[in-house]
């Protein structure tokens, strides 16, 4: 009986195109999210989780149950897919209240869960109506609210800020955050890289159905040696801090910006530099900012996965 | 020596005429049909028949081959009757080259939601039709209209001037029987495909129409103990419109006037329901 | 033969690219499904370069492009669109307009080429034209290797981009993008962004984009219109809204104890600390030096220093309180 | 555990039920089921009305007439000798014909057409100068012919429109939601595959079995409708009539059944419904020229077999149902009720298996 989400190295494969290959993971509670280009393998990966496909390899456990048996799995596992389709003809409520239905949830209890549900998301104005008539957003909001309606343990979410308000986002992602810090489970796929910078505890980078890179951010980072650390320095004489800084020798590279008022750094060793920073600051430059350029997922993303074309 | 960045063009130049723009939903739609070998293979084995009209006409008139065969000469004759049979062979043809063809023209816009890309453009509802339909016209009237007239003009030219002149009214026929039987093969197949957004059951959907609709004229009959059932069955209604257009003796209970009437509403009822399904958003309340 | 010239020369007259015809006029549009008022009312005059369309799920931002279209009727009020009525003149404008629709629209057994050419040849290219026309706005949005592919084998991404290619294609002068990045990964984003950076600077076209992604909308656009509730909630240029407080300071520090807080507090600037993160305010008077200083001698790393601009987030976030 | 299912099976039927009958896609079958009925009521309507004008004539007569009394009437009478069997005729018209008879004389003709009635049949005289030319009996209509012709409608109705009908909802039940992208929605639920599947079975039988024995009922009603009691009476009761409507309606619920797991099956297996319709639709055509053994292997040898009234395939009845309704060899009725559930069980078997293993991708069409 674990207490992780597991896979021991699953491949799947949809006749000959390649879903995912190769994949060992051992995912802790906390909000993990998956980053990755399209077709990388992130929407099979959930499906694998949720048994929704079965892998052609390897074996998957969840909380120490496996994939092909939802009768359990789905006791503690809700899953809000990116298919945008419903069920004809439901209102937002029917639409919740039949699935706990499904669970064989008695009646009166699905009702109030379903309730209940609607206004974690807050969606209970529009519950009335039909699913159809929703708009992007609404219908986004709707299938989370299916994925949390029975409080699972694990809750897997197939890019669920997509199409989102910046307001629901916030709220989305606080939710996020709260079922988090109750020791739940929350995996999500996202492409908005500066959101998955605050919102996650851990990544997996996929990349052509391969797992990549994962773990926490910086360690992450910190793994990629070959990758000096960069930092952007807005002043006003970026060019006489720039010839300071070249006297010390982790300075690798300085480049001034275009505006000639911001300067990249980059450096061997950044501790240093930002002790040195202090001192050289004192001197007379008027420094507007200070930030490090690439210690988030996206500079991670672009050294890992690279910024290839979208044609593939 | 220069060096060209390739970016955006604006564009000033001529632009074509308004009515024509049609045309090129005609063209592209068509060239699509086309790429299906099928489809090209059925084309052909649609003129047969009309090849086989050929050869009869020709032996008609060569009286010594035919004295050569010992076959009485009389036994060919090139009259109404012979149109009418050549029309309602090409009729049944053209209706299964309609249920093959007609429901990709649109189902596949409307299952993808092409349609507001279409109608952001200068360019209408009522043109997109017309483009649709038109190519099912035109697709038609090669293998009805245009082999029935050369066929007549062939015969003509055998038979000379008096038959031709007496028979003159047979051509009026050939235009009007194959444009009445275009109009409304072309309209079911684009209504019904307009309506399930799913190309192949819209087929399917045609095929039902026409048999259950003869099924259901016959149980209508035999329980009524009349031949009104026949208004339900599109066929039947069309080969009383033909027989009453070629004048030729066929048992047939509907007189043509009626018969060309209740066509004429079954097409009405196909103009609503495409109308009503080709828009850019189908507003749900 | 059409005049499709003749707005956008006036958009040329001004030496500020501000045109003298404002580019979308609403006053008083409604409009209306069944007995839900969608729009209510909306009068706005958006003269921008590129007008990014905000507002939460459900505002109307779709339904008032669609109405520009001329794909909803208003039952009150009009809208004019280069100065044109949208009621009178709709084929005018449409004729001025590229689209590029939110749900994916295309024509599944068509490879790109056709596609595009085919779009650009219904809004009156001639054929040749349209053919050169579609091949560009292919490689343009960066298709280049998959355009002979039928679009129905194409992933979202490429999908995205082929819509972008037939909005362009005709030359439009206003390019309408409804969440043209949705859906998109990062580098495609990134891409998309650029993308419609450039046309907006290339000043051949007009841009309204509808965009969920405030960062997306910071990026491309200058003026923003944010609907709620079928009203406008708040109009503004970006440019102007940036240029305010310019004291609040935030930091990110590593190494620090409680003495650096209160040496920083010493300065008499309120600070709040949370973390490693800290954001405080300049007493006047004090300047990024002090902090350096005060660093300096307890030997404290600062990650991150900057000042806090206004941004787009805080609009919105503002505009929704009202 | 059995009792949690029952709990989930119910559940599922319910949001079915909701889905199948007030499915936009689904109305066709409505459709298909309310035509026969419309057909019998017309029916019903139109005989009453001619029975109402017969029974008027007879009244309108001065004398009570029976049936020899029409069939007396020979060409060749008098007017007077007419009136003296039958009386003054209640209804009587006239015209004048002039008729060529040369190249330019002609003659006058008078023509006389007189209806009697004895209340049951017509009797329509032609009478020229005074003479009767034309005879023309019309019988009432008698309940024995049309039963027959009732029979020959439903068993049509029973081929067709349940074929469809089955095909339609149960095709849906797995295929339309892969085809609509919202299978996922019920695997992502705690329930197990095969409990889903007999649930939308059931809710699938209990849709199509609402749907078509009540039309099956509603036309015996119409069909009776304008009959006299005891006309009515005889028909139901000592002409079997009850328990033919009886056959039928339990006809239909197994047809269903048999129909509905079959479509159930391949709407898992087939990404286009249309082959195995038509398969099927072919492999029961042919099935009266089969051999034996396979025979056993469809739905129709046995509700043929169960079907009350062989109808005697009659040049009266016309082309499209004498191909349907010939029947090579019947098999006893409980054997052909164990079959037709042997071949569900089968079908439902291997869907149970089929939906296992199902796995959602849905890939673009």
């Amino acid at each position: 009986m674990s207490d992780r989400i597991i896979f021991e190295d699953v491949s799947k494969f949809y006749g000959e195109i390649l879903g995912v290959n190769r994949v060992n993971l051992c995912i802790p509670p906390g909000i993990t999210s998956l980053v990755g280009p399209n077709g990388s393998g992130k929407t099979t990966l959930m499906n694998l989780m949720t048994g929704l496909v079965q892998p052609s390899r390897g074996h998957i456990e969840v909380l120490g149950y496996p994939t092909d048996d939802p009768e359990n799995l789905f006791k503690f596992v809700g899953y809000s897919t990116q298919f945008d389709a419903f069920p004809k003809g439901l209102t937002g409520f029917q639409f919740i209240y039949s699935y706990l239905c499904l669970s064989g949830m008695p009646l009166q209890d699905a009702e109030r869960t379903a309730w209940q549900a609607i206004e974690r998301v807050n969606m209970v104005d529009a519950a009335s109506r039909k699913v159809a008539a929703y708009s992007k957003g609404m219908r986004q909001r709707i299938r989370l609210a299916q994925a949390l309606a029975h409080n699972p343990k694990v809750l897997v979410l197939d890019e669920p800020l997509n199409g989102l308000d910046p307001l629901a986002r916030s709220e989305m992602i606080a939710l996020f955050r709260a079922s988090a810090t109750e020791g739940s489970y929350v995996i999500i796929s996202s492409h908005i890289l500066h959101e998955v910078d605050v919102i996650s505890d851990q990544v997996i980078l996929l990349s052509n159905g391969y797992v990549v890179a994962e773990g926490q951010i910086q360690s992450v980072r910190n793994e990629i040696q070959e990758h000096p650390t960069q930092i952007l320095i807005r002043c006003d004489r970026p060019r006489e801090l720039a010839a300071k800084l070249f006297e010390s020798e982790y300075t690798i590279e300085a480049s001034i910006h275009n505006d000639g008022r911001g300067l990249l750094l980059k450096t061997r060793d950044a501790d240093r530099f930002y002790l040195a920073m202090n001192q050289l600051a004192l001197n007379g430059l008027q420094i507007e900012s200070i930030a490090p350029a690439d210690d988030d997922v996206l500079s991670v993303y672009e050294y890992l996965i690279g910024n290839e074309e979208v044609v593939r | 020596m220069a060096v060209y960045r390739r970016n955006y063009r604006p564009y000033s130049g001529t632009q074509t005429r308004e009515w024509s723009r049609f045309l090129v939903l005609f063209r592209y739609s068509r060239r699509n049909l086309f790429r299906s070998k099928v489809q090209t293979g059925f084309f052909v084995l649609c003129f047969f028949y009309p090849i086989a009209c050929l050869v009869m006409i020709y032996l008609a008139h060569s009286a010594s081959f035919l004295a050569k065969l010992g076959v009485p000469s009389q036994l060919i004759s090139i009259d109404s009757m012979f149109f009418f049979r050549y029309m309602s062979v090409q009729g049944v043809l053209s209706f299964l080259m309609t249920a093959f063809a007609g429901p990709g023209l649109i189902s596949p816009d409307l299952a993808n939601g092409a349609l507001p890309l279409y109608f952001c453009r200068p360019f209408s509802r009522v043109e997109y039709v017309l483009g649709k339909s038109s190519v099912l016209g035109i697709l038609l009237s090669q293998i009805t209209l245009i082999p029935g007239l050369i066929l007549f003009t062939i015969q003509a030219s055998f038979a000379g001037a008096s038959w031709t002149w007496n028979n003159l009214w047979i051509a009026g026929s050939l235009v009007v029987a194959s444009l009445i039987c275009i109009s409304i093969l072309s309209l079911l197949a684009m209504a019904l495909s307009a309506w399930v957004k799913w190309r192949i059951v819209a087929g399917a959907l045609l095929l039902a129409v026409m048999f259950f609709g003869a099924g259901f004229a016959q149980a209508i009959n035999a329980v009524m103990h009349t031949d009104s059932g026949h208004f339900v069955d599109v066929a039947y209604l069309m080969a009383a419109i033909w027989i009453g257009l070629f004048r030729v003796e066929a048992e047939n209970s509907i007189t043509a006037f009626p018969a060309l009437i209740a066509l004429l509403v079954y097409c009405c009822i196909c103009l609503w329901l495409l109308m009503r399904k080709v828009r850019a958003f189908e507003v749900i309340r | 033969m059409t005049q499709p010239g003749a707005p956008v020369s006036e958009s040329r007259s001004s030496p500020t690219g501000v045109p003298s015809v404002p580019l979308i006029e609403l006053n008083g549009l409604t409009v209306r499904f069944g007995n839900r008022d969608i729009l209510r009312g909306l009068t706005a005059s958006l003269r921008g370069r590129a007008i990014g369309l905000l507002g939460p799920n459900g505002a109307g931002k779709s339904t008032l492009i669609n109405t520009l279209l001329g794909f909803y009727k208003p039952v009150g009020g009009s809208a004019k669109v280069f100065g044109q009525d949208i009621g009178t003149n709709l084929r005018n404008i449409r004729r001025l307009v590229g689209y590029m629709p939110e749900n994916d629209a295309f024509v599944s057994k068509m490879n790109a080429v056709s596609f595009v050419r085919m779009m650009g040849e219904l809004s009156g290219l001639p054929s040749r034209v349209a053919l050169e026309r579609a091949h560009e706005a292919l490689f343009y949005v960066g298709l280049a290797e998959a355009r002979y592919r039928q679009l129905g084998t194409y992933s979202l991404g490429m999908k995205q981009l082929a819509k972008l290619a037939q909005a362009i294609v005709h030359g439009p002068k206003l390019l309408i993008l409804d969440e043209p990045t949705n859906g998109l990964d990062p580098s495609a984003r990134q891409r998309m962004v650029r993308m419609v950076r450039e046309i907006r600077d290339s000043r051949e076209m007009r841009i309204v984009l509808c965009s969920h992604l405030l960062r997306d909308v910071e990026d491309t656009c200058d003026e923003v219109l944010i609907l709620k509730g079928g009203q406008i909630a708040h109009y503004s240029d970006l440019d102007e809204e940036r240029r305010s407080n310019k004291r609040f300071v935030e930091l990110e520090i590593y190494g620090a104890n409680g003495d650096f807080t209160a040496a920083i507090e010493k300065l008499g600037c309120e600070c709040a600390v949370a973390a490693n993160r800290m954001k405080m305010v300049l007493a006047d008077g004090v300047e990024t030096r002090d902090i350096f200083r005060i660093a300096a001698e307890q030997q404290v790393r600062i990650r991150r220093l900057n000042f806090r601009r206004d941004t787009l987030e805080d609009i919105f976030l503002k505009a929704m309180e009202s | 555990m059995t009792r949690l299912w029952w709990t989930q099976i119910k559940a599922v039927i319910r949001l079915e039920l909701k889905k199948t009958f007030f499915a936009k896609r689904g109305l066709w079958i409505y459709v298909v089921a309310a035509l026969p009925v419309l057909l019998f009521i017309a029916y019903a309507v139109a005989m009453s009305h001619d029975q109402h004008q017969t029974a008027k004539i007879a009244q309108e007569g001065e004398k009570r007439l029976a049936y020899q009394d029409l069939v007396a009437i020979k060409s060749g009478m008098t007017k007077e000798e007419v009136t003296a069997i039958l009386g003054k005729p209640p209804l009587i018209f006239h015209w004048n014909e002039r008729r060529p008879i040369g190249p330019d004389s002609t003659v006058e003709i008078f023509h006389e057409d007189l209806h009697y009635s004895d209340g049951e049949g017509d009797l329509y005289l032609g009478l020229a100068n005074g003479k009767v030319v034309s005879i023309h009996i019309h019988e009432g209509y008698n309940l024995g012919e049309d039963a027959v012709m009732f029979a020959v409608v439903q068993f049509f109705f029973l081929r067709l429109a349940i074929f469809f009908g089955c095909l339609g909802i149960f095709m849906n039940l797995f295929r339309g939601e892969v085809l609509d992208r919202s299978l996922h929605f019920y695997f992502l639920a705690p329930i197990r595959r095969d409990v889903l599947m007999a649930g939308k079975f059931l809710a699938g039988l209990l849709a199509t079995c609402t749907i078509f024995v009540t039309s099956e009922l509603l036309q015996s009603v119409a069909f009776l409708w304008h009959f006299s009691p005891q006309a009515r009476d005889l028909y139901l009761y000592h002409n079997h009539g009850l328990e033919h409507a009886a056959v039928y309606v339990g006809v239909t619920i197994l047809a269903c059944v048999g129909y509905g797991a079959f479509f159930l099956v391949a709407g898992m297996l087939f990404r286009n419904p249309i082959i195995p319709a038509a398969a099927v639709l072919i492999w029961e055509g042919i099935n009266p020229f089969l051999p034996a053994l396979l025979k056993q292997f469809s739905v129709i040898y046995y509700l043929k077999s169960l079907c009350p009234v062989d109808i005697p395939v009659s040049p009266g009845t016309p082309g499209l149902f004498a191909l349907l309704i010939s029947n090579a060899d019947p098999v006893s009725p409980p054997l052909a009720i164990l079959g037709i559930l042997v071949v569900a069980l089968l079908a439902l078997f291997v869907s149970s298996v089929q939906v296992r293993r199902m796995e959602i991708n849905y890939t673009t069409e």
